[in-house]
């Protein structure tokens, strides 16, 4: 038991709610239980039953039945107790793109701002010109079905954005340099 | 006696027929179209035969073939179900000239009974009122205006031929009158050929409540007390109720008197239901009789303990009704939810398909009539009734929970149903009081509550759906480890994450 | 008033027991072993506790942990169902102590009905009669002779600490009343070092008749009539039925008036049963007090109209009793059949695991309170009860009639059941005309008749048998064929089909 | 439609009966309807539905549920609208290898009697020096799951048995000499 794992905390965003909420898994406690953490409050989760397209569990002690819907975009799409909804994922990746980007602590000098994954530009955030603060989102990439947003790593002025909605970009490729 | 049955029908009313049937231990004899051989009813019964294609014209409504098939099969009595040949006294005639014993009326009160005109003439006679209105056709429109004076504004004037919205005009005065006229003979007459239009009175926040009656060969009538099914879309019931929460004791015993002199008027024989509207003054009017068993006969079952299909083989028999007026009592209260296959969303279109899994519900004073199991398949031939949802209880109030729990149970995936919408009507308000009418779904904004609903399910389910995605992400991370361990540091575990 | 009740049972009871509380609008609260993660009690509650492991006394025998549970989760009442704690006075107690309202008997009243000698002194005070016998242990085989001679030959010498068959000796006259006495002491003093005995009238071709009784906190009582449970095998019930066929009016209130005093007697609140042995001659004879809901209340509930649960959390409100015993009113006829998990061949051998599909019977007037689901499992662990099939008719014969089209319906996958035993007792004339006895399966031959039956079944169905080979052969043949174009001469096609 | 393939006509033992019946497809009547005969009557068979274990059909009407259950043996297990009953089923394989091994009208004059199929042996029902009569049965073998019998070619003495019980044969190995 205990920690041995390292468990990614991902942000979730529910349909009809427009918040976005911390989600990760604290830690397993048995083989079948799982301690989580949503937004501020633990929960224990009791996986009760699995199979390829449903699972089901008690969540602090209540009991819940899902069935996975095949999902087409970054969205996961779930009966949950016979209600339809789909659940938005993104994984603390943003900081992690953010910090390879040369934002956070580590740098903040360099002026070129590159994707540290491959990816799909689904949207692009600011203009050539565009004033942006440190953290404030460039542009979002969609890879493998997860959305990442790709943010500033300093204050500065957009130049010469160097991508376009709908293409793609390697890693490494150069977004815009931040002046 | 009755030995053997042909339920010339499908679905949950085939299988229902069936049952009584059964426990009677009288023969069944199913027929199928094509789209039918993995339907329940074909499973059932004690002999199935193929009658045709999908379409109903080439296979339920076919009658030489289903006479064909009860003359082979040696039935000698056919139950018609509801819907199909039912109400047809064409078919019921042949039944008659070929020796079988047609559970229903006879072909003379059935053709009687569909002729609204030569019906309502019947009911005048015999003093049971009807919507005020001209006797028959009008001849112009100055004939018209006398009659809406007399019986006053506003009132619709409607064309004999015409239908489902079209040739139906409601005016409010008499300039309004004329120019309606006009314009409902021109439409006639473009959609058919020809004009012939009656007068009859609006009725504003109506009740649909109809009366159960039942009438043996010897003349014995009685009613079997009324049910109300005033909740309706397009003039399809969804919820319907007995008692109704608007009707007596008195008023159940006054209605009841004119439903037997209603049945006697048309020498009507079998079970059978005179429906009425209730105007909100309190006045009911005829308006026509369901000449066959109806859909929602189960509440009128939980209420009066009886069996009906077993009642309805017992008067084909010849038997004398076992029971006085006097000797039936109301027991309860019961309820039924027409489960359809639907989206309540498209406005009530078709959902059809196959249904992989269901869990029927059940319990102590639950019942379900319904041609569902895991595996089937919701046709689009034929009507989108799937199941019946019955509950009955002590009190109202102990039904309308129970059938509460029971939408909760009943899990149908595959198609759309119109559960989640009998959910949002059976918790509001309005329905708790007994405020229904024919309008209730509009009236009461219920799409719109529904929709809200659903809004504020979904917000309730927020955190069990994000504790789903974790442990999902989770799962299929351990079977990707497993299966190829390769290093899992925040990047990889997401693009693993990521192609789920 | 109880708003949160925990149930402290597993299986079909628990989910009995559910669906009573949430048509009343109160919180249930499960609780389940290991071995029950996937039963359909933990998905169908508000709020599940998981209490240890999968054998009872790991679990549902678990009164710390349950109560645990209860303290935790703010429940203020608990449902013990049958079996497990629900007649354990000790538990009854721990609740009382803490506040939290057990749905049944006060504890002192349980534990002097679970105390068969302070019971029994208790009902001959009250004047209702027990099995003849001595009052309590004899002295010595003097005075054990004088008792024999009193209440007449032949009788039972028991030792108080026996069971199973073993210190016990029936003798018919004297000269064997001493000798068993010997031999009943050596053996009870060999097994638990003491001997302790009492002596009791033998009687034969008894039937089991017990009386639903129920008493409210005020001194209310009232008998919810008899329930005939004859039908047994090694003292376990198999089929019941209501009303019994050899009681009527006159002796159902005579005797109900006795339950009424018995459950006076022992200060019994709540539901509970009476039970008594009814000799060939008419004489019944009090046993024993179930303090609890029986698994056999749904027939007494079909013919009485009541929901038992809704009682039991009523009388536990301290509500009073809601009618008097001129307001009720026995209404048809019910018989329920326990369809259990189990090899009517191997000695009625449990028969455990996975039910990869199930159909449940249903329609008017058929219930069937059962955990199963199509997926579920059933586990060695607890009772071989997997469901109880119950059934309602106007008359005897509708009842049984639509019982044996339920047990057709009822299409259980993995396991073996009763289902083919009861087919064939249902259709047997001893059972038709009501011959009943606790030795039914003995007396009338009944295993024997049932291996008569299914060979008979076999019989009928080899033409379809033989069509299924001559079918599957052709499609094996049609799936090669189109699989491998090779040839398919005579000998191919049998080396293809022999492979299948 | 009609008689466009060849159907072999088989025979059939049903549990609790010592009744061996012919059983035969006569004729394919479309998609999913057939004529077959069973014994001396024919019956029309209506397939509604077959997945891997399950076959639905009406036969002259009546309709019937069977489960196939595996068989370890030439029997084959069925449940039949909820009755387990086993069917031993035998071709006229008998027939075509008493033709093929010299019976019939074809030869009748010689001497070595061989196996026309490899099987094991599962009992042999003569001795050296039994007398025979054309058509009684000298062995039977299993192959495949089926029992199949070696019937003597024309009347004689059995001489020199070259098969053992339990043993297995290979086509064309003799059998025994039929003098």
């Amino acid at each position: 038991m205990g920690r041995e794992r390292y468990y990614v905390k991902m942000k979730y965003k529910v349909q009809d709610s427009d918040e976005i909420v911390d989600g990760e898994i604290l830690e397993k406690l048995s083989q079948d239980e799982y301690k989580i953490k949503i937004k501020d409050n633990e929960y224990v989760v009791k996986i009760l039953h699995t199979d390829s397209n449903v699972m089901e569990f008690v969540l602090n002690n209540e009991f819940h039945s899902v069935r996975y819907v095949d999902s087409q975009t970054s969205e996961m799409n779930f009966i949950v107790d016979g209600s339809s909804m789909s659940v938005n994922m993104n994984s603390h990746l943003d900081d992690i793109v953010y910090k390879n980007s040369g934002g956070s602590d580590s740098g903040g000098g360099q002026t070129t701002l590159r994707s540290q994954i491959p990816g799909k530009v689904v949207s692009i955030d600011v203009e050539d010109g565009t004033e942006v603060k440190k953290g404030d989102t460039v542009c979002t990439l969609e890879s493998m079905k997860m959305q990442v947003a790709v943010k500033a790593q300093k204050d500065g002025t957009v130049k010469g954005i160097k991508i376009k909605e709908g293409n793609s970009v390697n890693k490494n490729d150069v977004i815009a340099d931040i002046e | 006696m009755i030995e053997k049955v042909l339920i010339a029908n499908r679905g949950e009313i085939a299988l229902r027929v069936m049952k009584t049937c059964k426990t009677l231990g009288i023969k069944t004899v199913a027929v199928y179209s094509d789209e039918d051989v993995n339907s329940l009813h074909v499973k059932t019964a004690d002999e199935s035969y193929h009658i045709g294609e999908a379409a109903p014209a080439k296979s339920y409504l076919n009658q030489e073939k289903i006479l064909e098939v009860m003359l082979s099969s040696g039935t000698d009595a056919i139950h018609p179900g509801y819907g199909f040949l039912s109400e047809n006294d064409d078919f019921a005639r042949l039944c008659e000239k070929n020796n079988i014993n047609f559970i229903g009326p006879s072909a003379d009160s059935m053709n009687l009974c569909g002729d609204k005109m030569r019906c309502k003439a019947a009911m005048l006679k015999a003093e049971v009122p009807t919507v005020p209105g001209s006797p028959g056709i009008v001849d112009d429109a100055q004939q018209a205006e006398k009659i809406a004076n007399e019986i006053g504004y506003p009132v619709l004037l409607k064309s004999v031929y015409g239908g489902g919205g079209r040739g139906i005009r409601l005016v409010t005065n008499d300039k309004e009158l004329h120019e309606g006229f006009a314009t409902v003979t021109s439409e006639s007459i473009a959609a058919v050929g020809k004009s012939a239009i009656i007068v009859e009175k609006f009725l504003e926040k109506t009740r649909h409540i109809e009366y159960q009656m039942c009438r043996d060969k010897h003349g014995n009538a009685v009613h079997l007390f009324e049910r109300e099914c005033s909740i309706q879309r397009r003039n399809q019931k969804l919820i319907e109720q007995t008692p109704s929460p608007i009707v007596d004791q008195a008023k159940r015993e006054e209605i009841g008197e004119l439903v037997v002199k209603a049945a006697e008027a048309v020498d009507y024989t079998n079970l059978g239901t005179a429906e009425f509207l209730r105007a909100d003054n309190g006045d009911f009017y005829f308006i026509e009789i369901n000449a066959r068993l109806q859909v929602e006969h189960p509440i009128s079952e939980m209420v009066s303990g009886l069996d009906f299909v077993k009642l309805q083989l017992d008067i084909a028999n010849g038997e004398p009704l076992p029971f006085k007026q006097s000797d039936l009592k109301m027991n309860g209260y019961a309820i039924e939810c027409r489960i359809n296959a639907e989206d309540t969303f498209l406005d009530f279109a078709p959902s059809t398909g196959p249904v992989p899994y269901v869990t029927i519900p059940s319990g102590p004073n639950v019942r379900c009539d319904t041609y569902l199991y895991p595996g089937c398949t919701v046709s689009p031939f034929y009507d989108s009734l799937m199941a019946k949802l019955c509950t009955w209880g002590p009190t109202f109030d102990e039904s309308r929970t129970k059938m509460l729990n029971a939408l909760n149970d009943f899990d149908i995936q595959g198609v759309e149903t119109s559960i989640p919408l009998y959910k949002t009507i059976l918790n509001s308000e309005e329905y708790k009081n007994g405020q229904l009418s024919t309008d209730f779904l509009k009236r009461y904004d219920m799409i719109e509550k529904l929709e809200k609903d659903l809004i504020q399910d979904r917000k309730e389910k927020q955190i069990p759906a994000i504790a789903s995605a974790i442990m999902q992400s989770e799962f299929y991370k351990s079977k990707v480890k497993s299966q190829n361990s390769g290093d899992t540091d925040g990047i990889s575990t997401w693009v693993e994450r990521g192609t789920m």
